[in-house]
């Protein structure tokens, strides 16, 4: 039985309401419409009453899920899209990172953001915010890239006492399948290293790991042996992984594909750069989409995002170094 | 809460005019959908999502006759085809943007119902619900404080789902405390996507909001044509004349999905048989047809002309240029010399 | 909307009772403000702002006397001191906190206001407003989920300026669609730090916004403790009893600035003068003596005990040790081995 | 006569609003009352019908104040404190940000953030919101350290026809003096060297510069010249004057007032490193708040964010790399 990244995400769901009571999911058109997606497909009929249709509110859908979490629940919220969970900001990172600092009363949420371009989709259906929301303290970020961490990852926020925003992409929703699912993985906080190598380093996560590989493959071909590591959870980031990474390497890109003032790729090479300057053999390098909206015509989306010919360049280019 | 009835005494020769006028708008926005809808469904040609106003054309329209381009604001939102065609609109914005033709208002950067001409007057939705309030009370704003608002208003519409959003109530509130021309009419389509009014609100209805924000409310059977026009008339005359925000409910139902790739199965059948569910369109028609403005198949005659102009459009957008990356401006900032080298 | 107008025949034993209870939990919280605010002036001992609840008491403590700690939940905000006091939290949190000594339930990490235990059901306010209504609602949710809610209810209070924020409106209409037993307490004292409600709000009153949410509305003179009681009771009882959300709106004023570094000048003297500019502490003083439920010595009495008690305390805490940097735990996460090095 | 940072930030409203009919203020108590800090004091009078108090609304606000710009208007929004910019967080990101991209109609709109830490203040009351800001598109971030800056600064962002986040540093209000107002300064997107030096550079933006003076100065006293650079605007970041203090330096530390993940300093870390790799004697190190909410009390917040101390601590370290 072969398994979507969004089969996963929706057995995960099943999963958490069967195994944990406390668990409840809230959203928009989550019900017996099954979500906009289709990642609730059907569970409102399996779980009666705990399935609920939210009015479009993201700052009090939020709101409810931080009070739930008080009284003991481990809510799973869904965005419609992580777009709009800009709405839901504040509470966010204000009610919800700040709870357990303030207070000592942990705050187990897991607000699952559909992230992540897709041709056609525009400004605002394709947002990837995990930067924005790592900036903040008291947040988990998870951003899985396959099918076996989107299913364990999100298990595992549902288990984590601490609020995670667990970005899960939606170019990998239907494009991404597993044969069948693997045993749990590694914890979040923990990268892997998908695919080993000597001459450089990509480091990747969510639906930019794939393009990593893709661009490996290439430069394989000319004889490049690229190690690919997938971050997993973009806070905590796994620092230590990258170091023995580079330690073999010595070369390092990384690779995001939100915008590129700051974020993920920035933190990345200022850890890096700090603590394993003595490895590096060329400066670490990254790559983003660019610094402006994401562009609605698939003509000017594909290239505002990296692709698997940008960061085949980039890592090129890193080698010539 | 006031409900405007139209009586027999109301269908003045010039009322008639307005009927068919508003009706033509209506034809042309059912007609330019279908056509989207068509290409859309045949693939390949539309780039991104397709959503609709069908059923939504008498309210929609209703409104946006009562608007002169050049002179008010209006932000439509995803079900006002309608209204846009009434404002002004080209026709070539609309396939231009929803097949992704570089000329177009948006360039192929933004997309189908997020294009407008901010300069004039026509604003371009976010997607984020309730935003655009806000925003065309700060046009109003501006206007009355450089002193050339005159008899201008703002108008712009909402879905019931979308009264739920915090900036929806902070922009209705602030409008109210300025006192400021704008008119929100709110199409409750029964439903926001697939969520029921009864999981959106627990008021009877939602003109009922308009007390609390101490503005004026109308309620309309938004599936009759003439009521709708009777109404926004009456409420963009008391705007214009100083009477502060209003707020105008319509109840109808959408005639389609949320968006193309719906089917709306949720819609019980029980709804969509009932008056909620008639085509405000065909409504309009037959009372054309029985009061004698114009005859079946002279409406199907300018059916006809509008098919042919919409086809013709469509047949030059197909040729136009598609968006070229290595022509695009990749700079998010106006002012030149603002942008920084991202090292890659 | 409902008035309740508090009768001779109202004055029952019982309601004598209560209305003593609550006047010595509006005692005390009034002789603890004025102690903070003394320390304040003082110099030196108050760490942070301090907002007080003066002229609130009746509202905000005949609220807090309907509630049960361990079965309720309780969301206080920056003028509810009496709520707290009669919701039973400590005098040693408001001290702690205040003086920012470490022991306190916040550990010198958040501040005065904002001190709470959610455990217990008392919330811990964050400072943006509206926010804590959908938490409230989120509380309550859970309960009625867990099949544990009987019939607790959730209560939290809002100012007048508060009610302009969208977290507010989609909290409110939420709890609605959910139907919770809900109580909103809006503390109408006429002015958002210095904006008058003309510049806040275009209603008559808050309370017409109660039908737009399809919510239960009551309106009292909140400077009258025994209309605050009546009403609250009635609301609560409504909520246990499954009428869903209430909203109470109370007119008063608040007798201190924003903060005690404000001299509120923009307070008109004819507003001060005005029904509303009522010291609600008075009036139930003057009341219980006139119904000779005690005596003005008696009163006196009471107020000289709970002043030593609050000495007491404030001796106590001033020894207390205040936060060390080099013991805290530097870990926004409650989850051990999530945190992360930052190479510095 | 002398001034501080405060009055310069009104003395620049005053200006602004005398010589552009198209400026007004809007925000929340800032009318009669003068704004919860004073910055707006007798504008209203001045200024009939230019100084508008709004609704506790800021979503709303900003909407206002977008939708002013597109008729025309140069609209000054202060936000009561950056803080409660997060209910407003969608405009300005989705709305402001977006706009003349979409639509190439500019959003010519000043957002003035109080932001900060001062002792006392707490988790909302204290935060800066730069690297939020600044990691989208459309948006320039700017953050004045000095009093001249100030007013220069808020009229250049009133004058930019882009939407400016103007984070203005509420422990420099009363401060920070000077003893006249200077002439107009660099333009926005230009860096400053305050304080010239060779053994080491560092980066520093708003309150942060003078903390950073301070170390320069004891540093001096053990025969070190420390060079000071004031970043003046955060986006556009100035990169080439920090590559030509590199060049002079060898040795960067980068200080941030904001919370530690990603933001700032990782910013400027990732582009020192890409770009002038072969200039660095050691890698370039950072130095942010801690990676919890703002606290209140004062022992705590003392800790909490870079001081003096901490700085010249970092700074020795990196000498002695
Ligand atoms: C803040 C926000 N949340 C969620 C969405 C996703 N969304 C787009 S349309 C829609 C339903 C809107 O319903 P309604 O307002 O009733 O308008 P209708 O589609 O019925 O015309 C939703 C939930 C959004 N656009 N904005
Ligand atoms: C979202 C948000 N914006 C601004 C503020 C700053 N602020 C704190 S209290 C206050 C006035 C509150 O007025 P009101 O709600 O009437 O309560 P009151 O102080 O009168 O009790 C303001 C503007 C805030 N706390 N939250
Ligand atoms: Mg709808
Ligand atoms: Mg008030």
């Amino acid at each position: 039985m072969s398994l979507t990244y969004l089969e996963a995400i929706r057995e995960a769901q099943y999963e958490a309401l069967n195994t944990r009571p406390e668990v409840f999911l809230y959203g928009q058109d989550i019900g017996t419409f099954g979500g906009a997606f289709k990642a609730t497909k059907g569970l409102s009929k399996e779980f009666p009453g705990r399935v609920i249709d939210s009015p479009i509110s993201e700052d009090a859908m939020v709101g409810v899920a931080i009070g739930a979490a008080i009284e003991g629940a481990r809510p799973i919220l869904e965005m419609q899209f992580a777009d709009f969970s800009s709405v839901g900001f504040n509470q966010i990172v204000n009610q919800a990172g700040t709870l357990f600092w303030r207070t000592q009363t942990p705050c187990p949420i897991t607000i699952r953001l559909p992230s992540g371009g897709t041709p056609g989709s525009g400004p605002f259906h394709s947002q990837s915010m995990e930067s924005i929301y790592a900036h903040y303290p008291g947040l988990v970020i998870v951003t899985p890239a396959t099918v076996d961490d989107a299913y364990w990852m999100l298990l595992d926020s549902v288990d984590l006492d601490d609020p995670v925003i667990f970005c899960e992409h939606k170019f990998l929703y239907y494009h991404l399948k597993a044969d069948a699912l693997g045993g749990r993985g590694l914890p979040i906080g923990k990268a892997r290293i998908v695919r080993p190598g000597r001459h450089a380093t990509v480091v990747a996560y969510s639906a930019m790991v794939h393009e990593a590989l893709r661009a490996a493959d290439e430069l394989a071909l000319d004889g490049y042996q690229i190690e690919v590591v997938d971050l997993r959870s973009v806070k905590p980031l796994d620092t230590e992984t990258l170091l023995g990474s580079i330690a073999r390497t010595g070369r390092i890109l990384c690779v995001g594909e939100s915008f590129p003032w700051g974020g993920v790729t920035a933190e990345v090479v200022a850890r890096i750069t700090a603590e394993a300057f003595h490895l590096l053999d060329a400066p670490p390098m990254r790559l983003n989409s660019k610094d402006t909206p994401i562009p609605y015509h698939p003509n000017l989306w594909k290239a505002h995002r990296p692709t698997v010919t940008t960061i085949t360049e980039s890592l090129k280019h890193l080698l010539r170094y | 809460m006031t409900t405007l009835e139209v009586a027999d005494a109301d269908w003045t020769p010039e009322f008639g005019r307005k009927y068919m006028a508003a009706f033509q708008v209506m034809q042309r926005a059912r007609l330019m959908e279908n056509k989207i809808g068509a290409l859309y469904r045949s693939g390949g040609q539309v780039v991104g999502g397709v959503y609709l106003g069908r059923g939504q054309e008498a309210f929609s329209g209703g409104l946006g006759v009562q608007l002169q381009k050049g002179k008010d604001i209006y932000a439509p939102l995803i079900r006002d085809q309608a209204g846009r065609v009434a404002f002004g609109e080209e026709e070539l914005d609309f396939f231009r943007t929803y097949l992704g033709a570089a000329p177009g208002p948006m360039r192929g950067r933004d997309g189908n119902i997020h294009r407008g001409r901010p300069k004039e007057g026509l604003l371009a939705m976010i997607s984020h619900l309730g935003s655009m309030v806000s925003v065309v009370a700060g046009c109003l704003l501006a206007r009355r404080m450089a002193g050339r608002l005159g008899d201008a208003v703002g108008a712009t519409s909402i879905g019931d789902g979308g009264t739920s959003t915090g900036a929806f109530h902070e922009a209705l509130n602030l409008a109210a405390v300025e006192k400021l021309p704008l008119i929100v009419s709110v199409a409750n389509n029964q439903f926001a996507y697939s969520t029921p009014n009864d999981r959106q609100f627990a008021c009877e209805t939602l003109v009922d909001r308009a007390k609390g924000y101490g503005v004026r409310g109308w309620s309309v059977d938004a599936t009759d044509l003439a009521q709708c026009l009777k109404t926004f008339e009456a409420a963009v005359a008391e705007a214009r004349a100083g009477g502060g925000p209003q707020l105008v409910e319509g109840c109808l139902l959408r005639l389609s999905g949320h968006g193309e790739h719906d089917d709306a199965a949720y819609v019980p059948d029980a709804i969509r048989h009932s008056r909620l569910g008639q085509d405000c369109l065909l409504r309009a028609e037959k009372q054309i047809v029985a009061r004698g403005l114009a005859s079946e198949s002279e409406i199907e005659q300018w059916a006809a002309r509008v098919q042919k102009e919409i086809d013709a459009v469509v047949v030059q957008v197909a040729r136009e240029p598609r968006p070229d990356p290595y022509r695009e401006r990749w700079e998010a900032f106006s002012v030149r010399g603002m942008v920084e080298g991202f090292a890659e």
